[in-house]
């Protein structure tokens, strides 16, 4: 019979890694390896429990993309059960772990087995790296109330996903690193009383409407009469980041064409962040190669299938570190 | 004889605070945010919770139908989210190239939102007949074909998002400057349609007996099965709307769409004194426990509460308005 | 204070107060030791509410109880029962999904000896013990909601006699007991009042009063009347005391109303779940027609067959001589017809709504005015039959449960009234009614013959049924046994057919 | 005649196939699956199954105690969510450098049970004390509480997430070459214990009193409220073991661990046989709805059902499952 791998997704229900799986499915029928796309729903002991299973099914390979981002212990896991029934294992998109060495340590636990991605922080400090150089070229036309900071809000995801985290961090930490290099003060979070200096989406969905409706708020009490107006609108993902224009475009700020533009930047570029910013209604995003993964993720899969050498036939423009990271990086997009 | 008297009055006056606990809580709650930031209670802030209360009611009137029935119904979220779906591909513009339905112009607005509103009471129509007819409890059905609903969306979609713009969004006039949407009237008139059907139409007395006391009101001559199915309906076709007006509000429709609104709205329509027990329940009520909610949660941006702190005085006030609530009900021994 | 030595319990000046009503003005009793204490009263007159100050379900306002002497007022009904006082509840209270031991022992269960388990064993014995006792013949390992309500009733009387309390306390037992029963009942009372227990017997039923008590209470209005010797009394003197006037007669004159023309004949009915089997009979226009039987007969079920509650396997219904199908109440309703179910709690209110919903709820297309309903027309309507029927509520919009028995039930007899019937269904539709309050329901069904319609009535009191119906049918185990004239028949012989293939 | 009887005996045949509709069902599933794809019923995979369910058995125990008392617990997930992670931290080594309780050494694996049943049944105190005391449904309590916790746990773990090991993952014998794990054992005895619970002590035979008739327990001297309160501790304990099981077999206590799982068991405990009016349920119920679930589950796995589809089949045998059982207990009248 052919070979078939069972790819198990940290969920259905997001935009972008909808694009991966497309692009995934070609690609590994491009191999002629037969497919099982399993959604976890967001629910990592969906997933373990998915993968325990799988083993048995008579399944080739696994292909996994933690739901659990960042948590070494469930990768261990996962990695010890494709190791006891001696199936490859390629992990991808979402980190194994915050800590690099600690990742080698595990990939090099069992030769059949590999990591596609990212460092988990880079969408991050990508993003922060963008808006202090997008800031700091217009600093004095964002500086709407002229005193001499940019006020900024920023919309978390999810309060305890381990991405969403370090978006939120990194967005800003790496900006203010720019702007406090050029003699700049450092981005100021709008509102002084959130010691936390964002605000999440209760419902840990990334959702637009959690930041359409905190915009909304925020607009009634912040605005260019009141010399508060927000200057600028960082989001973990570009749904949020939607959402927020949408608000800022209820107002009369960022509509198509329009004069009045508060900058706004998101993560992941899917296709109407893509849209929203050739109208220039947003400004930038941050783009992960979707075919580019799927592409590397089925080459090293194959691969291991078939026994032959890991990343025989790789793309030669992705790096490998350290014979189990192969690094898809991030891109800038802002429309250019 | 005074003593009896003061005391009496004593009593009145602890009855009149209890009866009146959740306006009382929505007063000092906003008071104490309008001293902590004084921009709470000002208009534009005002016309934002009344925007973003107009955006809620329509499903938690949806639900309020079914909670009088002494049920549930969990599908709410994933109803709207689907209904989302298809009321941005019935608008995608004609030239769009990522048009789902090749061909063809976007559908008028009217049309679009009847259309959503007729899914919506497609999965009403599964609700209220696996209920009526095999009596399953509401719980477990609308957990059913709220898991169906999402994987047709998830099917039909590939959780494919499209970008969403309609004139219901757009300013129907100004208050101080804050623009007034188009979908604040079209909930105001969606309340004065369904306080009708409850409080004018046989079918909204039916409503009340079948939730107070099913066999009854089959002795009663009342039919049971076609009420129950209608409020279904009805809350589905409102689900739809929410849909509509959701993806119109964020600009786009994805798969998050409406995942838990659920949850709010009930939790909304409990603490508006609508009871689970069935049988019991005002529109005013709905509309107060929907403002409710709103105001705690701008409350909270206002003033600067989130991450873990935020999920705790949620549940917290939850919990403190329906015990308030309740207390009301509880019958004296 | 001076307490009588045999004295077992005394309320003196209770007051309770509910929401729009006092339940109870300083009312009195006193109970002593070896006796059978009647309570008796009208709808509303407090007694259930009095007895339940005492078990502790409600906190009386004002007032003292004493038992034994010593000053009590029981928070729960846990600490009344541990002080020895047990009560049969008017409505049934009971865990149905559960078995009749598992009923019986409940908050009380026997343990295993030094272990912290329940001892099915000892529960079971125990059980048979208190059943042999009271000789009653029912498996303690069957599901209570497999049982007739009368059986279920006797169990709960058993259950409470099981507590060996010095007081008891029945609401209404005999309510839906058949005369044997009745009977049964009795010689149990009598056992346990020869113990040296104190009963407090409430009851509507004059016959039982003066046959079993030995002292009556008289309550009217939440307010103490009088308490005199049983043997001091008659019927006539307590119907006095109770409703403050002279009742001459039980039952209002018979009308006679009957025409000789058929309005509803039924063909070789047959039920499809349950015993029910070929019954045909006629009704005629303006007739009364009675329907005897024991308990577990097949009353209830022919009625519900005929409305379209339950389902037919086989037979016709003819109205005026056109076939009618009834497949549900609301063709029936639609062909005419209406039922008073004999559950009222279960089947007849809607406890949460107001009385006037209550009222209106079966004939709403007939308010309907352009689309929408006219309170004004609900409202007169209401008016007009809480008038008609004398209907004791503080207003339209009191919720329904918290009227008396009696009130509940005319409020349903008006919801029915209202639905312009030619044919009312009656299950037993004083079940649980003050005299007074029977005679203003005995005559409006007069009444209603005289205006033409008919009217079948299910009854398991035999008198009401010769005192009220121009014709009886009696049945036995879902057959129907004859036929009789109410006017020229006797108890007796209702007895002979009933039990004719029992 | 003749024709009456073999008439009966149809009937009787239809009444013997619908009250072992559920176990037909699992048959003929499983059977479709194995000739689908035969590894499905080799030993390996069915050893799987077992240690599926032995999983999620405890905490649909729990729920089950809720369902029976007439109402329902959505703060399972979240509260195993919460135990999940003080596990972890327990559990942590002394040398770890993220150790959240500086110094000291890991506790003992029976110590550290203890305590997270504990944390579970303080959730589970809450929720009973709130509808035993103010009358509030289920409902709406877990679903306050649940918030809660999740606030809680955000603001006590600060979103850490902590790697866990323990013996109880580990296999106990192997069977087949399956390694068959202590939890296992454990998940055996607990469902003993709950069995004799529910069967064999007064506090059981008052559970199933209260739901079946609150009222008739309470005249009859039954401690409602206390009844009501410990069948939610019991619960929580139960959630709280199910937080430290799944954190150990994940491997990693993380902000969504115990996410909706609430609901599987809830679904799992409807379909077998536990009904939401109250007053019913069997042990043997509970353990063939967990295992039914568990089933459909791998099964989906093994045909290679995923995505859109997957919701769709997992919403319709829980429908169907229902109704199937529903039918069984449906009074005809
Ligand atoms: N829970 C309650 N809330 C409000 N009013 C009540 C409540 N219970 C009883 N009442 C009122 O108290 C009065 C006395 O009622 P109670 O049930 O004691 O009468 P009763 O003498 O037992 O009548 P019946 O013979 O019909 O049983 C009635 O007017 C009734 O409406
Ligand atoms: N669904 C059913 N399945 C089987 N037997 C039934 C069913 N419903 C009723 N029965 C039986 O039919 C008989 C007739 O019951 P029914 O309630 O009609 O008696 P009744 O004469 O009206 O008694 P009552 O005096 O209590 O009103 C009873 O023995 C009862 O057990
Ligand atoms: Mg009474
Ligand atoms: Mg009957």
């Amino acid at each position: 019979a052919e070979d078939g791998a069972l790819v198990s997704w940290y969920t259905f229900g997001d935009v972008y890694l909808t694009s991966v799986r497309t692009a995934l499915d070609e690609a590994f029928a491009a191999k002629g390896i037969a497919v099982n796309d399993r959604d976890s729903n967001g629910v990592q002991q969906t997933q373990t429990d998915d993968i325990n299973t799988a083993v048995l099914t008579g399944t080739n390979a696994l292909v996994i993309n933690l739901v659990d981002s960042g948590a070494i212990g469930t990768a261990q896991s996962l990695l010890d059960v494709a190791k006891g029934a001696n199936l490859p294992v390629v992990f991808f998109n979402r980190a194994v772990s915050k800590d690099d060495a600690e990742a080698k340590a595990m990939f090099e636990g069992y030769e059949k087995s590999a990591f596609v991605g990212t460092n988990f922080e880079e969408a991050g400090k990508m993003q922060g790296d963008m808006i202090g150089a997008y800031v700091l070229e217009n600093y004095d036309a964002l500086d709407l109330n002229k005193d001499g900071v940019i006020s900024y809000v920023m919309f978390k995801g999810d309060e305890a996903n381990q991405e969403a985290i370090a978006r939120t961090k990194f967005g800003v930490e790496n900006a203010d690193a720019i702007l406090t290099a050029a003699g700049k003060a450092a981005l100021k979070f709008y509102d002084e009383k959130n010691e936390n200096k964002y605000l999440v989406d209760t419902n840990g969905t990334w959702s637009s409407v959690a930041s359409n409706d905190y915009m909304q708020t925020i607009l009634a009490q912040y605005n260019e009469a009141n010399g508060n107006m927000i200057e600028l609108v960082i989001a973990n993902n570009d749904d949020m980041a939607i959402g927020a224009i949408n608000a800022l475009q209820n107002v009369g700020y960022n509509t198509e064409g329009g004069e009045k533009k508060i900058p706004v930047f998101g993560v992941d570029a899917v296709e109407i962040a893509k849209e929203a910013i050739q109208k220039g209604t947003m400004t930038g995003t941050i783009k992960q190669d979707a075919v580019g993964m799927a592409d590397a993720v089925a080459t090293i899969t194959a691969n291991l299938i078939a026994g032959k050498d890991k990343f025989e036939g790789l793309n030669e423009s992705y790096k490998v570190v350290d014979n189990w990271f192969v690094q898809i990086p991030y891109a800038m997009y802002t429309g250019e | 004889m005074t003593t009896i008297n003061s005391a009496r009055k004593r009593v009145n006056i602890a009855n009149f605070l209890l009866d009146h606990a959740m306006i009382l809580i929505i007063l000092l709650l906003a008071v104490y945010v309008t001293v902590r930031v004084p921009a709470f209670a000002k208009i534009p802030n005002i016309i934002n919770l009344v925007k973003l209360s107009a955006a809620r009611l329509p499903m938690a009137l949806g639900v309020a139908g079914c909670i009088i029935l002494a049920g549930t119904d969990l599908s709410g979220g994933r109803v709207a989210g689907f209904a989302g779906f298809l009321a941005a591909v019935f608008l995608q513009a004609s030239g769009d190239a990522a048009r789902v339905i090749a061909g063809g112009q976007p559908w008028p607005v009217a049309l679009v939102i009847l259309a959503v509103m007729a899914a919506g009471a497609c999965v009403g129509v599964i609700n209220g007949f696996c209920m009526g007819k095999f009596k399953l409890h509401p719980f477990i059905v609308t957990l059913a074909t709220q898991l169906m609903v999402y994987g047709s969306y998830l099917t039909v979609s590939n959780s494919k998002q499209i970008a969403v713009n309609s004139f219901v969004t757009n300013p129907m006039f100004e208050v101080s400057g804050q623009p007034v949407p188009y979908y604040v009237l079209m909930a105001a008139v969606i309340t004065g349609i369904i306080w009708v059907i409850w409080n004018k139409t046989t079918f909204g007395k039916n409503i009340f007996a079948v939730g107070s006391n099913e066999e009854a009101a089959r002795v009663s001559g009342v039919n049971v099965l076609l009420t129950i199915v209608c409020v279904f309906i009805m809350a589905g076709a409102l689900y739809g709307y929410t849909g509509f007006i959701e993806a119109c509000r964020i600009g786009n429709s994805g798969p998050t769409l409406g995942l838990s609104y659920e949850n709010d709205a009930i939790s909304a329509v409990v603490i508006g004194g609508v009871s689970f027990v069935g049988g019991t329940g005002k529109i005013s009520g709905v509309i107060l426990g929907v403002f409710m909610m709103q105001l705690i949660m701008t409350a909270m941006t206002f003033l600067g509460i989130s991450g873990g702190v935020a999920y705790i005085i949620k549940g917290a006030v939850i919990l403190i308005a329906c015990i308030l609530d309740m207390r009301k009900y509880m019958t004296k021994k | 204070m001076e307490e009588k030595k045999d004295v077992l319990l005394r309320m003196t000046d209770i007051s309770k107060s509910f929401p729009g009503v006092k339940a109870l003005d300083r009312a009195q009793l006193t109970l002593r030791a070896g006796t059978v204490h009647a309570l008796m009263g009208e709808n509303g007159a407090g007694k259930s509410t009095l007895m339940k100050c005492l078990f502790g379900i409600y906190s009386k306002d004002e007032g003292h109880i004493y038992l034994e002497g010593r000053e009590v007022n029981f928070r729960s009904s846990r600490e009344a029962l541990d002080h020895g006082v047990a009560m049969v509840h008017q409505e049934l209270n009971q865990a149905l999904k559960r078995n009749v031991m598992d009923n019986i022992w409940l908050g009380r269960y026997p343990r295993v000896k030094g272990l912290p388990f329940v001892s099915e064993k000892q529960m079971y014995a125990d059980t048979m013990k208190v059943f042999e006792e009271l000789d009653l013949h029912v498996d303690p390992r069957t599901m209570m909601s497999a049982m007739p309500v009368s059986q279920r009733q006797m169990v709960e009387i058993a259950k409470a006699v099981s507590f060996h309390s010095k007081v008891i306390v029945l609401d209404e037992p005999t309510s839906s007991l058949t005369e044997q029963e009745v009977e049964h009942l009795f010689r149990i009372i009598r056992m346990i009042r020869d113990r040296g227990c104190g009963i407090i017997y409430i009851s509507h039923k004059m016959d039982e009063i003066l046959q079993i008590s030995d002292e009556v209470t008289i309550m009217r209005d939440g307010q103490y009347i009088a308490t005199k010797p049983a043997e001091d009394l008659t019927k006539e003197e307590i119907i006095r005391l109770m409703v403050g006037r002279e009742m001459t007669n039980q039952f209002p004159p018979k009308l006679h109303s009957a025409t000789d023309e058929d309005i509803m004949r039924v063909e070789g009915l047959t039920a499809e779940y349950s015993h029910l089997k070929d019954v045909s009979f006629s009704l005629k226009k303006g007739e009364i027609l009675g329907v005897a039987g024991l308990d577990g007969s097949g009353r209830t079920e022919l009625l519900e067959n005929i409305f379209g509650v339950a389902t037919r396997r086989s037979g016709k219904i003819f109205k005026n001589g056109r076939q009618i199908r009834n497949k549900t109440p609301r063709e029936a309703i639609r062909n005419g017809l209406a039922l008073l179910t004999e559950e009222r709690r279960a089947t007849g209110i809607f406890g949460i709504l107001s009385v006037r919903e209550n009222t209106v709820i079966a004939s709403l297309k007939s308010y309907v005015s352009g689309l929408f309903l006219r309170d004004k027309i609900m409202t007169d309507k209401t008016e007009e039959m809480i008038r008609a029927m004398a209907i004791k509520t503080p207003s339209q919009k009191t919720k329904i449960r918290s009227l008396s028995g009696g009130n509940q039930q005319k409020v349903i007899f008006g919801r029915w009234i209202l639905t312009s019937p030619d044919i009312l269904l009656l299950d037993e539709p004083t079940r649980g009614i003050d005299v007074g309050a029977k005679y203003e329901i005995y005559q409006l069904i007069q009444n209603l013959s005289k205006e033409g319609k008919s009217v079948i009535m299910v009854s398991s009191e035999m008198p009401e049924l010769l005192g009220v119906c121009d014709r009886i049918l009696v049945m036995s185990d879902g057959r129907l046994a004859g036929e009789v004239d109410a006017d020229q028949t006797t108890q007796e012989e209702i007895m002979t057919l009933a039990s004719e293939y029992a």
